[in-house]
This record gives structure tokens, sequence and C-alpha cells, in this order.
């Protein structure tokens, strides 16, 4: 059995018997005088690769000392310390012994609690305060003194392992240093056996694929799970291909596109559109230019203005490909103006105050917000309100959703917004990938029920302590280890 | 042709990534890629200030309506740059203090720190600033009792209002601490509903999100939705 | 044209010269009420040999004489003016839709917003929209400009751009009119009159475009705003031309205008206006149909806007074969309960639309025509709520109420729950040989909601009246109320959809005759007698998921009124929705059909 | 009365907002705070650590936002600085590094002269890459910061040498105003590694996003002004120093945030009355409509 986890009950009473076995010198008999002798060591310790891992892990093991289970309370299992760790482990000893001496140095001035009282010195007293701190800390950097190659320093304790275990699994390792360890036997009079070290250094070695299954922190369930929901997405994708035609709900903010840019067409002013102030790099910015593509290309139909400022240059050059093309699709490529997709600015604030300066100036008949928006949400859609336009808005920042719901006339709320592109294209490819997401939704409803219901039920036979943890252990695994 | 190899580069790009996150062998790439990207978007930044050069000085050339903002702007944009990129009044660095521009382009008191401090950071505030007016507006504008849905977020509206300042502590201050309705305080009852109720709300839409992403990054990835390269749905 | 003074007027008489029979009636003062007394009708004589519309008129005219023993025309053949005596009328009005009636083509720059606003203009003023032209309306401009050269309409109205708005496109359109150069209808020798109501700063550029080939009048934009539709100025300027130009160029017309009291009005303008006035003067919301042959007409007045479309390939004879094939012919068999051999149904329905004027002659054909016209009257019904909308491209004010219910601008004004008055009219409505066919017709076809009262256009006199009540609004309100309409009865349905047999409403009636309660499981159908000028008080409680107009469960009370048919209550649940396997669709009709004695037995059916 | 309220321009509702505004900030008014428990946890995750734990707080703010989040940056490094841990600024945000020094200006230099840089604290500096900056740190810090702020070699910098990554930091303290800032520590530093222990402070807007985070990933969470004034009460409870009459007599600066509380205090009863007013409007419009 391997025992990486142990159950926090057990953790305490273990952290208390080694606070306690820290306290106590090696190879002393124990303070009742009941005369015992440390068990024998564990023998044959082993250090082998831990298998599909990340490269961080080591699995441990090693035969039972021969007293093991009489007189063995527990394994304690150490690790050597890196060089660079023992520089630090000894600084670190240095500081604590300094800021020791330094602290009994002051109690024995001004007695216990004189931290309270430092309101109360004087500058002359304060000034003996200090010259007190630095003699005492120069004396004792001058006395301090730490051997680099004692056990101490050299090997670092990590965790303890039961009588009769004889596994552990070493985490949190650097792939790129080669490491020994120690493993001691502790007497039931929490006496120490000699350890038992490894002879050669071994190093962690990183698998192609993390496949722990069975511990969090992995990404094989991860993998699992995404590679479900691409499937199902693939799936549809390619289903619809050849099925029927699939129906998607009709979104009413996606309808009005062609409602906006007739009334820009008709009112003879501009379509502003806004594609959030992110970079390419966010997918909503990506979504953005797919909906750009269309409400493009339905503006070069109607012949509207279609005004594109961005936050980003990498957006206004993507955004010029995009309009171009849709204009050459609609068969206007005369009509197509790339002065009007330009770079504002990056800063945020400075494009909020470009866009409300230019609504207010040229009053387009409709603003499209489509992409990854922050603070400046209201104050464009506000503006927006204000000089009459129609607005629609799509974004994914839920912080921003309820000031474009009070003040936009349609709003695509979250993957409404993703799903734009299809229903605007109504191509059956990617409505089909709607249909493979909505496979996604009905994997995180099973799992939030399965979750609820192990969870519940482990809460419903808590008088059946066995059945419950049965229940608990179940839903944890789910929580810690499926779904991180 | 034009199509086909941004295509490939964002399949691959994609591929590289998603790879690099399961594979722990291959997760250095996963950092080149996104090195990339920032080299890529920090020569655009001259990308963005030739076309913002090119558009104002337009602007001002052709005489529109309200160019002499764009006369500011392009005052404002070459005064800026050349203060920050030329450390004007900055001191040296005092490790390097033989090279006359390793100080640091905001040191305190230097050019471009003044305008810093003077110019943009007031106008910045001002701008976040301008949203409290504009919240204003729009709750005495949208926030009407029109259906249940709306009776409800008014409600919920109100206690937070409320419960965020100390007019709630004031208004409940009635409710002893330590009994059983001490959750009815208004503070608390806002911190409860932010809790509960939100938490679950945002949840759910945070969740809708995430498979949203995931599902047009796939889209995306296998060239299903072209659209952002221009292919108009067609 | 003499000044009328309304109380002096004791005889009307009104002519509509319809394509192919002119219809005249007379209204008389009797009592201090105006009622129509007689009527006559002649064929209608526009065209060649005749080429005088007028001829008719005066044929249809003697025939009222000869019936009500007054002399209406004199020996030089002119209607006596004013009424003296035994002789002669006070008033005389004329309708006119010979000819087609008035044709148009219309444009505007989004099809969606100024060109529908034109096509709504057009249409209220009583025209047939020919085709509308926009700058989306996906045809490359030399397909429009094709288009324009193929249509002869009697004139053109152009829209386009709010006012300070949109320059270009509407110029653009102009260009493509003025190079096809359209050909008027009547006349080849006259000017094509051409309405421009579209952005005002554009009207001097459209002054520009066009050359003497065209007349262009310039009226006030359709649209002066988005938010705003002012249809007004276009209809008056369109009724103008009608005159000045399409009337003046037809045979007799030109006499015809002379006699008259009130300005010659399209037909379905007429039929328009007097829905307007009832619903304004009883604040009603209405609902007209008129299917005739080729076209159903839609009328209706919600909220006092009023709309009409015309749908021109539903109708019962020329267009029944479209009808079929729009529908499908297993919908209008669903209507039908009992088998029939579709092959032989084809045969009747190219037959009918060789032969226009068959009459069904036995049960079997005359089921199958109501079949057909009802689904003729649905598709027509859905045409209208398409077009009869607010309006397109207005900013909506949003409320935190609106965030889980987004509606799209452009929605459907008509609500059939708020419907009031559903008046029928056209032959196979009007020449139904039982009302309860006719009032079942409605009901299937319109499904109105709540209660709604039934009633039919005894002997098509609207557009009689629509002209009168310009002149003389008493009279027409008066006559419309007592002899135009017939009273089915009320239909009492509720919305809402439910399983079969369980409760849908239960229903307690008080009147003089009628003193009953009851309960209405889903599906089912009733009717209760309550004879014409009988009212009685209903007070009905719907169960959790049905709406009879007060909200889902929520009990009304309200008056209803009987008529020929009496009171229908209905529970088959709103959208009416039949059983898709066949079996249980004709189980289901055949229960309905019983329940409201739509087709008894032939000794009881001559009623 | 009705006809003005129903077509009120919105510049009166906007002169309302000003006067609700300035008024308490003239008048100086300042009401007590009752800290809630969000802010005490995080007041509770600076308590824990020892004199001289390595602390890294990451300024994700702009001037824009400053006024949400300058009172907590306050109230944050003189926390730290009580407690005596080594702070160890960085930024995601280009202007980051300037929120710091406002806070260094504001805190350090005039009230801490003791502590010295290099030595207390170091200024990492901003570095471009948003969360792409935060997934290397959090394994190698010194991969993308070679060196601080002022151009000084990392190695040179005595306080730098015991830090690897993220990951050697005792806690990590976020300010944020949006991407990227508290949400992208959360995803790429507290949830893949949870021995990294992150408690943010954040603005208003962003409060209710992070809430599903609280406790598991951001044990403590600071929303906007009300959270900035809740924990300077608390640190001012415990470090703040008193009168003869036990009343805190401290300089305004560590009562910035609970001073702002005053005009949002009035600008929520605003915010209130004219929702009300919204309303009875909307219900005298509803009635006249229908009876109609």
């Amino acid at each position: 059995m391997k025992h990486s986890r142990v159950s926090p009950l057990r953790l305490l009473f273990l952290l208390a018997l080694v606070s306690s076995l820290a306290s106590a010198t090696h190879g002393q008999e124990a303070d009742d005088g009941v005369v015992s002798s440390p068990p024998r060591p564990p023998s044959n310790l082993r250090a082998v690769d831990y298998p599909m891992d990340k490269g961080e892990k080591i699995d441990l093991t090693w035969d039972l000392s021969l007293d093991d289970p009489e007189n063995v309370s527990t394994y304690l299992v150490y690790r050597s310390r890196t060089d660079k760790e023992i520089e630090k482990k000894i600084a670190d000893d240095r500081k604590k012994f300094i800021d020791a001496v330094k602290t009994a140095a002051t109690e024995g001035l001004f007695g216990e609690g004189w931290k309270d009282r430092m309101a109360d010195l004087t500058q002359e007293q304060l000034t003996h305060v200090r010259e007190v701190r630095s003699r005492a800390a120069e004396r004792a950097e001058t006395t301090f003194s730490s051997d680099p190659t004692s056990e101490d320093n050299v090997y670092k304790f990590l965790g303890t392992a039961m009588p009769g275990e004889n596994e552990f699994v070493i985490d949190k390792l650097d792939g790129k240093k080669s490491y020994t360890f120690m493993v001691k036997a502790v007497g039931t009079d929490l006496s120490q056996s000699a350890g038992v070290v490894t002879e050669v250094g071994l190093t962690p070695v990183l698998q192609w694929f993390d496949g722990e299954w069975n511990t969090s922190g992995g990404r094989f369930w991860l993998s699992i799970i995404i590679l479900v929901f691409c499937g199902a997405v693939v799936f549809w994708i390619l289903r619809a291909r050849s099925g029927k035609p699939i129906r998607v709900r009709k979104i009413a903010g996606l309808e009005a596109v062609d409602e906006a840019v007739g009334r820009a067409t008709e009112m003879g002013r501009p379509i502003l559109f806004v594609p959030g102030i992110q970079d390419m790099n966010d997918i909503q910015t990506i979504a953005a230019m797919t909906i750009l593509s269309h409400i493009s290309k339905t503006a070069a139909e109607y012949d509207a203005k279609i005004e594109v400022p961005t936050a980003r240059s990498l957006v206004m050059t993507t955004a010029r490909e995009t309009v171009q093309a849709s204009y050459l699709t609609a068969g206007k490529p005369d009509a197509y103006n790339q002065d009007l997709i330009y770079y504002v600015t990056d800063e945020q604030f400075g494009f909020v105050a470009y866009l409300s300066g230019m609504m207010v100036r040229e009053k387009p008949a409709a603003c499209f917000y489509m992409g990854a928006f922050y603070a400046e949400s209201l104050i464009l859609a506000e503006t927006g309100n204000h000089v009459g336009a129609i607005q629609i808005a799509g974004t994914a920042m839920p912080a921003q959703l309820p000031f474009f719901v009070a003040a936009c006339d349609y709003t695509l709320i979250g993957e409404e917004f993703f799903a734009a592109s299809a229903y605007l294209s109504g191509s059956p490819e990617e409505l089909g990938s709607l249909k493979g997401q909505d496979v996604g939704k009905i994997i995180v409803v099973f799992l939030m029920f399965i979750g609820i219901t192990l969870f519940t039920l482990a809460a419903l036979t808590s008088a059946n302590p066995g059945l419950s943890s049965i229940f608990r252990n179940m839903g944890d695994f789910l929580k810690n280890v499926i779904l991180t | 042709m034009k199509r086909t190899v941004p295509l490939i580069i964002t399949f691959l790009g994609g591929v590289v990534l998603i790879i690099a996150y399961f594979i722990p062998y291959t997760q250095a790439w996963g950092e080149k890629a996104a090195v990339f990207f920032d080299v890529l978007a920090a020569i655009a930044f001259v990308l963005g200030g030739g076309n913002l050069l090119k558009n104002h000085l337009k602007k001002v050339s052709d005489r529109v309506a309200g160019w002499g903002y764009s006369v500011i702007c392009l005052v404002a944009f070459l005064v800026t740059l050349t203060v920050g990129l030329g450390k004007i009044g900055v001191n040296p660095n005092t490790q390097f203090s033989n090279y006359a521009w390793s100080g640091v382009y905001d040191q305190v008191g230097s050019p471009f720190w003044w305008l810093y401090e003077y110019g943009f950071k007031p106008l910045t505030a001002t701008m976040f600033a301008i949203l409290a007016f504009y919240v204003a507006s729009a709750a005495f504008r949208a926030f009407r009792a029109k259906n249940f849905e709306a009776i409800l977020l008014l409600g919920t509206a109100f206690i937070i209002l409320l419960g965020r300042t100390y007019a709630g502590v004031v208004l409940t201050g009635f409710i002893p601490d330590d009994s059983a309705f001490s959750g009815l305080k208004l503070e608390n009852f806002t911190v409860y509903i932010m809790q509960v109720f939100n938490t679950a709300g945002n949840r759910a839409i945070m969740i809708g999100i995430a498979l949203g992403v995931a599902s047009t990054s796939l889209k995306v990835l296998l060239g299903v939705d072209r659209s952002y390269l221009g292919s108009g749905g067609d | 044209m003499n000044q009328i003074d309304p109380d002096q007027v004791q005889v009307i008489l009104a002519t509509d010269c319809g394509s192919t029979t002119t219809k005249a009636i007379l209204i008389q003062k009797l009592e201090g009420v105006y009622r129509q007394t007689h009527r006559g009708e002649a064929p209608t004589t526009v065209e060649e040999p005749f080429a005088d519309v007028t001829m008719g008129v005066i044929n249809s005219v003697t025939e009222v004489e000869e019936l009500s023993g007054r002399k209406l025309v004199d020996e030089s053949g002119r209607i006596i003016q004013p009424a003296s005596g035994d002789e002669g009328c006070d008033i005389y009005i004329s309708t006119s839709s010979a000819g087609g009636g008035l044709q148009m083509m219309v444009a505007g720059v989004v099809a969606e917003m100024t060109a529908a606003s034109a096509k709504r203009a057009a249409l209220g003023a009583g025209a047939i929209v020919m085709d509308v032209i926009s700058a989306n309306d996906k045809r490359k401009p030399h397909e429009q400009i094709n288009r324009i050269r193929e249509l002869r309409p009697d004139m053109i109205l152009v829209s386009g751009g709010t006012d300070g708005g949109n320059t270009t496109q509407v110029v653009q359109i102009a260009e493509l009119i003025a190079p096809a150069k359209p050909q008027p209808r009547f006349g080849k020798e006259f000017t094509m009159p051409l309405i421009y109501a579209g952005n005002k700063d554009a009207a001097p550029l459209i002054e520009k475009v066009f050359d003497e080939s065209i007349d262009l009048s310039i009226v006030p934009n359709l649209r002066p705003k988005m938010e705003m539709e002012n249809l007004g100025p276009a209809r008056d300027m369109i009724h103008d031309m009608f005159l000045e130009h399409v009337m003046a160029h037809a045979p007799g017309y030109d006499k015809l205008m002379g006699w008259t009291d009130a300005p010659i009005m399209p037909t379905p303008a007429a039929v328009g206006n007097i829905l307007q006035r009832i619903a304004k003067d009883k604040k009603i919301n209405v609902v007209g149909v008129d299917i005739g042959g080729a076209t159903t007409d839609v009328f209706s007045v919600f909220d006092k806007t009023f709309n009409r479309t015309v749908s021109a390939n539903l109708g019962m004879s020329y267009s029944i074969s479209n009808v079929c094939a729009e529908s499908g012919m297993e919908n209008i068999l669903r209507w039908v309960h009992f088998d029939m051999d579709e092959r032989e149904l084809r045969n009747r329905v190219k037959n009918k639309m060789i032969r226009p004027t068959t009459i069904p002659q036995s049960k079997e054909a005359l089921i199958f025509e109501q079949a057909v016209a009802r689904e003729a009257l649905r598709l027509a019904y859905i045409q209208h709520k398409e077009f009869a909308t607010t309006l397109k491209g207005v900013q909506q004010q949003r409320t935190v109420g609106d965030t889980f219910s987004q509606e799209a601008g452009g929605q459907t004004i008509v609500d059939n729950m708020k419907l009031n008055l559903l008046v029928a009219s056209g032959g196979v409505l009007s020449h139904a040989p039982r009302m309860h066919q006719t009032a079942l017709l409605l009901v299937d076809a319109f499904e109105p909601e709540g209660v709604t009262h039934l009633a039919k256009d005894s002997i098509f006199m609207m557009p009689h009246l629509g002209v009168l009540a310009e002149v003389h609004t008493k009279a027409a309100v008066e006559v419309f109320e007592k002899d135009c309409l017939i009273y089915l009865g009320t239909c009492v349905a509720a919305k809402g959809l439910g399983k079969p047999d369980k409760l849908c409403f239960t229903f307690t009636l008080r009147g003089d005759t009628l003193n009953e309660s009851g309960e209405m499981n889903f599906g089912d159908i009733r009717l209760l007698p309550l004879g014409p000028e009988e009212t009685a008080t209903i007070t009905c409680e719907p169960s959790r998921n049905f709406d009879l107009g007060a909200g889902p469960g929520k009990k009304i009370e309200q008056e209803v009124r009987g008529g020929t048919v009496g009171l229908i209550l209905d529970a088959r649940g709103r959208p009416l929705r039949l059983p898709v396997d066949r079996p249980a669709c004709q189980k289901a009709i055949a229960k309905w059909v019983d329940a409201i004695g739509l087709y008894p037995e032939p000794e009881e059916a001559l009623v | 009365m009705y006809e003005f309220l129903k077509n009120l321009d919105r510049r009166w509702v906007f002169l309302l907002m000003l006067l609700s505004v300035a008024v308490p900030i003239l008048l100086n008014a300042r009401f007590p705070e009752k800290p809630t428990g969000l802010a005490r946890a995080v007041f509770n995750e600076i308590e824990k650590l020892n004199e001289g734990d390595p602390v890294l707080l990451a300024f994700d703010f702009d001037p824009a936002s400053e006024g949400e989040l300058g009172p907590m940056a306050t109230a944050f490094v003189r926390h730290c600085a009580e407690k005596k841990l080594k702070m160890y600024f960085m930024s995601l945000w280009p202007v980051g590094p300037r929120m710091v020094e406002d806070a260094l200006d504001r805190v350090v230099r005039p009230d801490f002269p003791d502590l010295k840089y290099g030595e207390d604290w170091v200024q990492l500096g901003y570095k471009s890459g948003y969360e792409a900056v935060i997934k290397v740190i959090v394994t190698d810090l010194k991969q993308l910061y070679t060196t601080d702020r002022f151009g000084a070699s990392i190695d040179s910098i005595p306080l730098m040498a015991d830090i690897q990554s993220v990951q050697d930091f005792s806690l990590v303290i976020n300010i944020s105003a949006g991407y990227a800032g508290t949400k992208e520590w959360v995803q790429y530093a507290s949830t893949p590694y949870p021995d990294i222990i992150l408690v943010a402070g954040c603005t208003g807007v962003q409060a209710p996003l992070l809430y599903p985070y609280i406790p598991e990933q951001l044990p403590g969470l600071l929303g906007a002004i009300k959270g900035a004034a809740e924990y300077e009460m608390l640190v001012l409870d415990k470090y703040g120093a008193r009168d003869e009459n036990g009343e805190l007599d401290e300089p305004g600066k560590y009562f910035e945030g609970i001073r702002r509380m005053g005009p949002q205090l009035i600008a929520h009863v605003l915010m209130i009355l004219l929702i009300i007013t919204g309303n009875i409007i909307f219900f005298i419009e509803r009635n006249r409509e229908g009876s109609s």
C-alpha cells in the first residue's frame, strides 16, 4: 500500500510524535527510565522513479526492521538536501539563533513583555536597546557554527510510515537534482535506530505523460474529460455535416443585428464595433472577430459604414483582414475603407475617453460591444444609450454583464456570445459544435449531481460511520482527484 | 493559400499548447509559444503607433470636424514618446553611472514622471470616476419593478447597497450579534447573498462560458470557424 | 361636390365598382336611424365593349330604384341629387377596385424599415403592392432595373432615410427608377406618378434625378425618425394620385368622379377606413378578413394601429392550387373528419381553379372547400402577423426586468387575446350554407383567445360604409352596427395547453334566456344557444395552465353577445394543436363538428 | 413635478451624485466600521506569519482604480511593515510599479525609515505577459526577473537569495483591478500549487467573481473600499497609536478607506432614493396608460 496521503487525525498524532522526537537527542534512553534498546534499522532501502508522473516523484521501498512490529512505532523518512538547501538551512538557523540571542539580551535588560513597553521608553533608552541588541547580534554571529555535513543539515525530514508499511512516495522533487534517501525506525520508547541510506543518488525522471489517476494534482482526469468533451464537439460537427439541420434557440440580440445595421443605414450614420480591450490571445477577441465578419458583411450589403476602433494593434490588423474579406464576400470590395479600422491606444481609459468623444460627435446609430470589457463597459454603454444608438453587447466577463444589460438593447450573455458565430453563419458544422457543447453541459450537470448525491448520502448516513465514510471518500475522490 | 497558412499555424500552435499541458516533457514549448506572442505583440506596438500617427495626421490635414483633438493627441503622443524613450531628465543608475540612459524612465521628478503624475493619473482617475455618475443614471433608468425577477433584483440591490455601508449596521443594529437572527443583520446578509446566491449564479454563468470558450477554441483550432480570417461564413 | 349638412341627410346612395360586379346600396333614415334598405347589382362595365364604368353604376342603381320604388336616376342617366320627396339621394359615394384596383410599386432603403413603411402606406391606402425595391433585397442593380421595367404599376412610392439621415442610397434608388422609365398601366401617353416620401434632405437631389417622364410629388417623410412612422401624408397623396392619374385614365371615371360627394376610394382603403372608425368609436381591437378568389385581405386595428395585408396567392378559386401547395394537402386534410381520396381532391382543386365560380355540390365538396379555406385564412393571418409589427430599428430602453427576456424589435402587434371583434367577409365565409360553419371557420383559422365576438359582413357593405364614414360618420356607424354586421356569436377560448380530458375551465352563464354552468375539459368545444340581440354574463375560472385574458388561472367575468350561431366555448387550447395521427385527428374533428352541429343531416340542414 | 421627473435630464442625477460624494468629503464624515469575516481572514493570514517571512505583494492596478484600491495597498504595506515581513513588490500592469512607489511613499519611507531597500523590501517591477508571467514565476522566478526594477542584478540583492519561485513566499498578497489580476493568480498560482497562500484585494465589480474561490484557493478577500475600510480598522486596532483617551491617533492616510466609506454611504442612499423615485414614476405612468 502506498501512503503518500494520510488522514488528518493520524497526521496530527504523528506530528506530535515527531516533535517530541525532535526534542529528544539521538540514541538517548527515554525519560521514564525503562531500559530498552532502539529497534534495528530497516534494510535494503531502494529508491525507484515513480512511473507516469511529471518528474517530481520517487518511490521508496525498504525491508521492515526485524523488530517490526514489536518494537517499532513508526518509520521516519528523510531525503538529502541539495547544496543550496543546505546553505539556506544554515542561514535560517543562523538567523533564528541571532534572533534568539537578541531577544534574550533585551529581555535580560527589560524583562519579559518589553515589547509592549517600547512606547514608554525614552529616546536614550531606545538607543541603549539598539546597542544592546546589535552587540548581542555580533556576538551571536561569531559564536554560531554549523557543520554542513551533519546529518541534521544534510537530511530533510519528509514524513512517516506506520509499522508494517514499507513504502513511501516522495513528492515535489526537482527533476534536475539527484537525491539520496534515509529511513529510520523508531521504537516504542521513541528511541531511533540508525538510518539506512540509499547508496546511489537518484533523479526523478520526467515521463511523457502525467498519468496519475489516483492522486490529486495530476492531469490524467482532466485529459479524459477534455477528450470526452472535444470528442463530443468533433462528433457533432462531423454529424452535422451530413445530418439534418440543427435548430438553435432564437437569440434576440443576434436577430437584431440586421435591425441595428439597417438603422445605421437609414440614418446615414456609422456603425461602431468595439472588439473589447484585450489582445488577440484572448478567445473573446477571436469570438468578436468572427462576429465582426458577419456584421461587416451585412454592413457591406446595406452599404453602411462600419468603424472599428481597437485598443491593440494586432486586433486592428486582424479586424482589417476580416472586414476586407467580408466586403469581398458581399461583392463590394471597393466599398472597403481600411482607415475606418484603426488603433487608438492600449490604455484602457484613454480608449474609453476616445470612444466617448467619438460617439458624442459622430452619433453612431448602432454600437456593437463584443469581446472582453472591464470598467469601461458602462461608460460606453451609457454614452451609446444617450446618443440613441441601438446597442448590442456580447461578453464573457460576468462582472460587466449587468452594466450591459441595463444600458444596451441586447446583451449576449456568456455562452451566447460564443454561440453567436455559429448562429449568424448558420453553417451546420458550427451549429454542431454547439450541440457538442451541450454534451459538455450534460457532463457537468451529471458530475454535479453525483457529487451532491454522494455528500448528501454521506451526511444522511452519519449514524453509520463506515457507510458514511465510503460515500465521503467517493465524494472526496471526485472532488479532489478527478476534478483538480 | 492566404487562408491555409494561418489555419495551419493556428492548428499547430493550439496542438502544441494542449500537448504541452499534458505531456510534462514538452512543457517548455507552451512557454515558448507564449513568448512568440509577446514578441509579436511588442512589434505590433510600433504598428499601432504608426497607425495612430497616420490617422490623426490625416484628420488634421483634412480638417475634419474635431481635428483640434487630433492635434492635442499628436502632441501628447510625441511628447510622451520623446520624454519616455529619451529618458529626459533621468539620472543614470548608480550601478552603471557611465551609461547616461541606465536610469529608470519614470524616476521621480523627471518630465515623464511629471506627465504621469499630473497628466495621466488624474485623467484616468477621472474617467473611472465617471462610472459613479453613470451607475446612478443607469440605476435610475433601468431599475424598474416590471416583473417578479425585477422585484427580486431590486430587493437584493437595496440589501447590498445598504449592507455595504454603515447604514446597514445602523438599520439592523437592534438584532443582537449572538442571536439566532444575526444572519439577518444587513451586513451579514449581504455577505451571505454574495457568497451563496451570487456565487451560485456566477458559477452557472462561468460553466457556460468555460464550455463556450472550449468549444470556440476547438472550432478555431480545427478551422471549422474561419470567419475571423474573413471567410464571412461562406 | 356639395356642402352637406349631416342632420338633413335622409337618403344615401353608395356604389362599389368591383372588378366583376358593381354593387349599389341605399341607406335611408327610418325613425331617426339610418338603415340600409335596398341593394342592387350589375356587371361592371369598365372594359370593352362598354368602356364606361358609369353604365354599370347606373344599372345597379336602377335595380335599387326598382326594388325601392324610389327614383334615383334621371332621364339623362345621372344620379339625382339632392333628394326631394321620392326622388334622388342626398349623398352619393363610390369606391372602386375595378381593373384590379390600385397597383403600386414601392421602394425604400432597408427592406425591413423604410421600405416596409412604404409598403404599409401603400397597402393602407388600398393598393396592391406589386414589388418592393430596397437596397438590401439581394438583387443586383440590373435585376432591379429589369424588374421595374417589367412591372407596370399605377404609381410608385419611394421612401428611404430618416430626416437628416441617408441620402446617397435614396438617390441611388431613384437613379435605378429613372433610367428604367417605368410605364403606367393605363394610358401610355400619361406620365408615371411617383411619390417621394423619404429623407427631406434628399428631396432636392431626387428632383434632379427625374425628368418630365415622371410626375414627382414630394410629401413629408414616412419615417422622419426611426422611432416614428408618419403614413398619413403619403396615404393622402396616394389617394390624390389615384384620383388624378389612375381614375382619370380609367374609362368613365372622370364622369363618375363628378357625381360623387366624396372622393372615390380604392375599395380596400374604404374597408380599412370603416374598421378603423369602429375600433376608435368603440375602443376595441378588430380584425377583418376578406377572402376572395385570388387574394385574401386581412385588416387589423390593434391599439389604434391599422394594418392591412394582401396575401396575393391565397384565394379560393384562382389561387386555390397555391393554397394547397403552400400548406400541403395533409394540412388541409387534417380538418376533414373522414377519409378522402387525395387524387380526387386534386382534381377538385384543379377544377375550381379553371372554373372559379363552381359551388360545392355535395357535402364532401363543401367540407373540403371549407378545409381549404381554413388553411388559406390561417396562412393569410400568419402573413398578416408577420407584417403587422412594431417598428424595426428602434432603440429599446431596457430595464433589469428584461434581463431574461430581451424581446427583439419588430414584434407583431397582433394579439389574439386582445382581439374583441372578428369580422368575416368574402364568398366562402359569407355564403356558407350554415353560419355555424362560418363561425367555426373563423375560430379554427384565427384561433381567437379570450372573449371574441364573431361577425360577418352581410352583403359586403363595408366598402360603401368606409367612404360614407368620410362624409357622414354617424350614418356609417349606425348602418355598420345594424345592417352590415351579422353577429354570429361569441367565442370564449382558453389560451394554453393541457392534458386531454383534464379540466380546462369552469363557466357560469347568467342571462335572460341562458342560465347554465358547467365544466369544459381540455379538447372540448361546446355551443350554447344565445340568440341575436341577446346577451349574457359569463364567469369563467380557468385552471392553472390556462388563460382567458386575466392571466393564467385567473377568473374573468364578461358580457357576451349572442348571434345567429350562439356562444362557442372553446377548450381546445391555444395554439390549436390537432393530433398528428390521422385517425385520432379525424376523431377529434368529428367530435368538434358534432359539438357545433356543423354539417347536420340533410333534412335539418336547410335552415 | 411628475412631468419633470419623467423626463429628468440625467445631468440632474449627475449633480445629485456629485453633491452626495462631495459633501461628506468636505465635512470629513467618518463612520465606524465593523469588520466582516473575509477581512478578518485576510488580516489573520498576515498575522499568522512570523517576523522576516517573505511576502510577495503583487500590485495589479492603475491610477484609475487607485481610488478603490489605494487605501488597501496602504494598509497591506503598513501591516507587513509592522509585522517586519520581507516585502517583495511586483506587478503585471505597466503602471503597477508606480502604484507600489506611491504606497511606499505613503507608508515605508516616512513611517518605517529603518527598512532598507534590498534587505527589507525589494521592487521587482513590471513584467509583460499577463498570466504567462505567473505561470513562469511559480516555478522559476529568476527566469523572468533577472534584475530589479532599477536594473540591479537580482543576485546582488540580499533579499532574493532565498527566493527561487513564488512557492518560496509565505504569502502572496494581490491587489488587482482586472486582468491580469487575482483571478489569474488563483488559476495559475494557488490552484496548481496549493502551498501558495493567496489573499487579495479587488475592486467592487470584480469581487463577485472571486467569491467562488473562497476559501480554498483564496482564503481572504477585500472587496473595494468596504473591504479596505474593514481591514484598515483591523490594522489600526492592533497597531494604531492611541492618544491618552484611548482614541486612535493616526495620520489620515491610514483612515483613507474608512473616510471614503462616507461618500459611499451617501451615494448608496442616493441610489436607493433614485431607484425608488424611478419606480414611482414607472407605476404612475403604468396606471395612466392602463386607465387611458
